[in-house]
């Protein structure tokens, strides 16, 4: 049994993880919401909703649309602000036990580095998640994600502000080249990526003949976008030397199996928790008895 | 951070039965361990194994006993047709009691419950606590439909003092939409009472908030929202609320489902 | 009935339409296999198979699989070739009723003039949708419709070899930035604009521990994508002012609906055919009935 | 250009039997203007008007009679088992006869039927159709599954002259696989026929022609592929052949079900 655990052992950086199965940034919040659904702490990890300096009201309108296999997202980063998260939400996290990876939003370049200096004073926060790719926000997150020199210059700044904690850059699909962009995260000394973050979609009220998200655009999430993650999670695998960890429409063990093989050193379930909250759990049971399915 | 109780269970399905052309009464066997839950929380169904519909469906308490958990279902959908056709015997997931802020007893007080379509759940579960809780204040009922076919047959006249029923078809009761119904009720001296409570569409209770606003002492309310989790992680199901001259985004299923009505900024909110 | 009815003529430069629903190029074929399931006279047109001037087998392997309210396909451009198209196909098409848009690969660059001058050989060929975006081929397709500056000389050079016949282009959603794309297509002379090819996806065999496809990467079609589509030609259409043809995903009148609104002038229907070959008479139907939607 | 009569209908199902744990016997009414179709040809059914599953699902003739179609459904996933669990009274669309090549009648000849799985149907509709048209060779069925829960009860004994059957576990007849029961039976004499048809995995079809390949004069077998269009119209179900040294690649809906298995180039089939 020991060697069958130590198979699932998960390391990014200096952070290890009891299992490689974490929770995606923004479906479960800050994690506790849900603790009574999902035993968080039996999961290698929680990434939490993203944060920014302030806090954001995010956005106005409705904010969810179901579509064929897929939900369409304009939650728009409402979060509580680094001082509510860091004072409140994170102790309370680890008073919890569960094992939290700070996902942090690149937003302008001054914000950035205020939030980044305001998580270095914490001690406790040992892995972050660089949200390089929120497609809800108008400035900020696609803009950074999108291009190879802003990767560069936003993980370089992370890697100098934030010594000795380990950093995951989460990319976004709506590119070109997704193995540029985890090269280029890679180059500049992040420890890991995570892909990926949500499609762009939109929907139309055919009745009330307006977009239904004020902000128009969305970001599609759940079964719909898994073959367009497997692929981009695929590509970033080959492109880097960092674990990847896969997230998009994992909705079954067996998918979580195909990330896997497809290179991923680690997977995140957003979308299907809202569904099937024991999901995340029974992944990590079968890595438990099965072991790690090797890269293929 | 409040301790959070808010399970999944799985649910037996005792009976179900249509009440008339599109609403059915889907009651459950009481899950082990489902705890006692308030008027105006829901519960959250799982009405197929499919990615299609993928979400979970959110519905409110419409009674909860020692064995049973009953369910008022509108055919509105693929989602909801799947559960109002859940035969005897299927298990499903359902997750609950949700909701962070109920309808608080009227104590002794008279109360108007304004009910639009399935709205209505809320309102039996609210008569039914409050009257096993021994409240003594008169309870007026005022129900709001398209038509006969969407005013189900009156199972729940024993709950209320007095049921008034308004179709816009004019197939049952009053002919024309509840609100005017309810303005009708108060201008003629029919009703009179200083607690209102609603439970309905949004353009309902905002009308409900104009027309007979200043009519009440308070008025309650409990929203509807496209909903993911269920549980206030995922913000998608917020509420604009107008507090202290800023709009917040509230999430109907945990700052709710229930609110003070005249905080609903409701310009900002489509 | 006859203003009812002259709302949804569509024109694509001097090309016209019976009305604005169209097969999508490839899973009809060249349209003659589904005359027994579809009235193809009815449809404003078929958008036949993509031809290459030489016949290409197509891809080894497996070439379909099914995903979350969508299709991955590597099909691979199997097809009969610009001479057997010309001589065999395209009189059997005519002699049918049914109205045919041409779709060509724009495979290289000597290959693609070749076939532009065989295209302009046959004067009944009045419209020509251009392939800029099959991303089955490994050379081709998906290089040039990701390229501003290959898109343009693309156009252009159709363009000139192929005068008074109307051109459409066809763009891929595998590109970060599609209204640019758009703008060059017209910039170099297109009469139109069709959004969107299929989405780049994959899949794995779990049991078999392979990629389902031995081309790894597949086309993802099919109702997972509508909302990536729509949002394509609402921006697209927002780029142009040349009409711009909506596909992907629909598989309702509603959802055909949806594509009007956001800036369509006519929709192409392509997978919900395999399982509901009715559907674009019925839409078309529906827009006789109604009216085109107003835009929005 | 051929013409096309393949079409869709509207079809009601009759009956619905389990016939063994996993499989059943689903039998529609024949619709109105439904062609007669040949051995080997396939209907394409929506199994439900949901997109998940997406497309059709490909099923051979069982038997076709002038008021019933029948098909032999075996439940591999979630499309069969919708396929299977349809009741009396539900109508599904269904496309067909699908298929541009058949079983040829043996003519005089007796003949080896192998059939792996649900392989088996279109081996029944082969053997009512000929026995039908008076056709007067033997015909032995080989019947293989992996075990007897997969290997229905025979109520297709009679339509055969001589039936065996393989189960990978031995829980029913030879215990092994079809193939090597083949082989076994050709070896000891106890079959001997010109002419093997065959339908099943594709994998049990490759090792028939290894195996058994030079010991008949012909060998035809119905493949199976995935498949979106049916008619040959999107090159999605292709089969790779050996013509003249090239390989070519054939629509097995349109071209086949049915080929000539020395044509089939294997190893470029996965
Ligand atoms: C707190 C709460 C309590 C509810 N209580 C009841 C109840 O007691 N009885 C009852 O019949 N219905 C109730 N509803 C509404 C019910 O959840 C929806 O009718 C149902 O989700 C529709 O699903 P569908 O798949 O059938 O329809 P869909 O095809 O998904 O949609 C049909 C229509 O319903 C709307 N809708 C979809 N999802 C929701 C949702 N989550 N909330 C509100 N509207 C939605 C859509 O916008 C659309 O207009 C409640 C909703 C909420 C949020
Ligand atoms: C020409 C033809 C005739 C067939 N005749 C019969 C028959 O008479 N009786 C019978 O029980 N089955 C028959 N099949 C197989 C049947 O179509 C599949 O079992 C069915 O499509 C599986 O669908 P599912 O949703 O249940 O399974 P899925 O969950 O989709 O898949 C389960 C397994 O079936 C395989 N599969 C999926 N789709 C197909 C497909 N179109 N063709 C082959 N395999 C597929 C998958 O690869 C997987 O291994 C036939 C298939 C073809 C192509
Ligand atoms: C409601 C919702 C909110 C999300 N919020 C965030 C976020 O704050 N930060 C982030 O990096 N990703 C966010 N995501 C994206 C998810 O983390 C994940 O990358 C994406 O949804 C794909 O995975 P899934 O299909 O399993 O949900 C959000 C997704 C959803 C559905
Ligand atoms: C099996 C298959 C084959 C296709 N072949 C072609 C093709 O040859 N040329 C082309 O431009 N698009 C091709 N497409 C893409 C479609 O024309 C269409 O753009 C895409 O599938 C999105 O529409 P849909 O979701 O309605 O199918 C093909 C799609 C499928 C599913
Ligand atoms: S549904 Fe997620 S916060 Fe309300
Ligand atoms: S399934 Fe389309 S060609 Fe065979």
């Amino acid at each position: 049994m020991v060697t069958e655990e130590k198979k699932s052992v998960f390391r990014v950086g200096n952070a290890a993880f009891i299992n490689p199965v974490l929770l995606a940034s923004g479906p479960a919040g800050y994690g506790l919401e849900y603790s009574g659904m999902i035993r968080l702490a039996r999961l290698g990890g929680v990434v939490t909703k993203t944060i920014s300096l302030k806090p954001r009201a995010g956005n106005p309108g409705v904010r969810l649309r179901e579509t064929g296999s897929g939900l369409l997202n304009s939650v728009g980063l409402e979060n509580v602000g680094a001082a509510r998260f860091f004072g409140e939400k994170l102790p309370a996290i680890l008073e919890a036990g569960i094992r939290p990876v700070v996902s942090l939003a690149a937003e302008d370049w001054d914000d950035y580095t205020q939030l980044l200096d305001e998580t270095s004073c914490h001690r406790d926060v040992d892995v972050v998640e660089l949200n390089l790719s929120c497609p809800n926000v108008e400035r900020g997150g696609l803009a950074v994600g999108t291009d190879p020199a802003k990767v560069d210059s936003y993980v370089k700044e992370a890697r100098s502000r934030l010594p000795g904690v380990a950093l995951l850059a989460k990319l976004t699909p709506n590119v070109q080249d997704i193995a540029s962009l985890a090269a280029a995260a890679e180059g500049a000394g992040a420890d890991g990526i995570t892909a990926i973050n949500t499609v762009i979609g939109m929907d139309i009220d055919i009745g009330k003949r307006r977009p239904v998200f004020r902000m128009v655009r969305a970001g599609l999430s759940g079964p719909a976008i898994l073959p367009v993650a497997l692929e981009a999670v695929w590509r970033a695998a080959r492109a880097v030397k960092i674990p990847v960890m896969g997230a998009g429409g994992i909705s079954s063990v067996g998918d979580a199996m195909k990330f896997f093989m497809a290179g991923a050193a680690a997977v995140q379930v957003g979308t299907a928790i809202f569904y099937d909250p024991g999901l995340p759990e029974r992944i990590a049971e079968e890595l438990e008895r099965s072991g790690l399915p090797a890269r293929i | 951070m409040k301790g959070n109780t808010k399970r999944s269970y799985k649910a037996r399905v005792i009976s179900s039965e249509r009440i008339s052309p599109s609403c059915g009464v889907v009651v459950f066997e009481r899950p082990e361990g489902f705890p006692d839950a308030l008027p105006g929380q829901f519960v959250s169904v799982r009405v197929s194994d499919s990615t299609v519909p993928l979400l979970r469906r959110p519905y409110s308490i419409m009674d909860l006993t020692g064995l049973e958990l009953a369910l008022l279902v509108k055919v509105a959908g693929r989602g909801s047709a799947m559960l109002a056709s859940a035969g005897p015997g299927e298990v499903m997931d359902l997750a609950g009691p949700l909701g962070g802020a109920s309808f608080d007893d009227p104590g002794g007080d008279d109360a108007v419950l304004v009910a639009g379509g399935t709205g209505l759940a809320p309102m039996i579960f609210s008569a039914r606590t409050w009257k096993r809780r021994g409240s003594r204040g008169r309870l007026y009922l005022v129900h709001g439909a398209a038509s006969r076919d969407e005013s189900p047959d009156s199972f729940f006249e024993a709950d209320f003092d007095k049921v008034f029923r308004a179709t816009m078809d004019g197939s049952a009761g009053f002919s024309g939409d509840v609100v005017a119904l309810l303005a009708k009720l108060l201008d003629e001296g029919r009703i009179s009472a200083p607690l209102l409570y609603s439970c309905g569409p949004a353009g309902m209770v905002r009308a409900l908030v104009e027309r007979t606003g200043d009519r009440f002492k308070s008025h309650h309310t409990s929203l509807e929202a496209v909903m993911a989790c269920g549980v206030g992680a995922c913000r998608g199901c917020t509420v604009p609320l107008r507090e202290g001259g800023r709009i917040v985004f509230k999430a109907v299923c945990d700052d709710g489902t229930v609110f003070r009505a005249s905080d609903i900024a409701w310009e900002e909110w489509w």
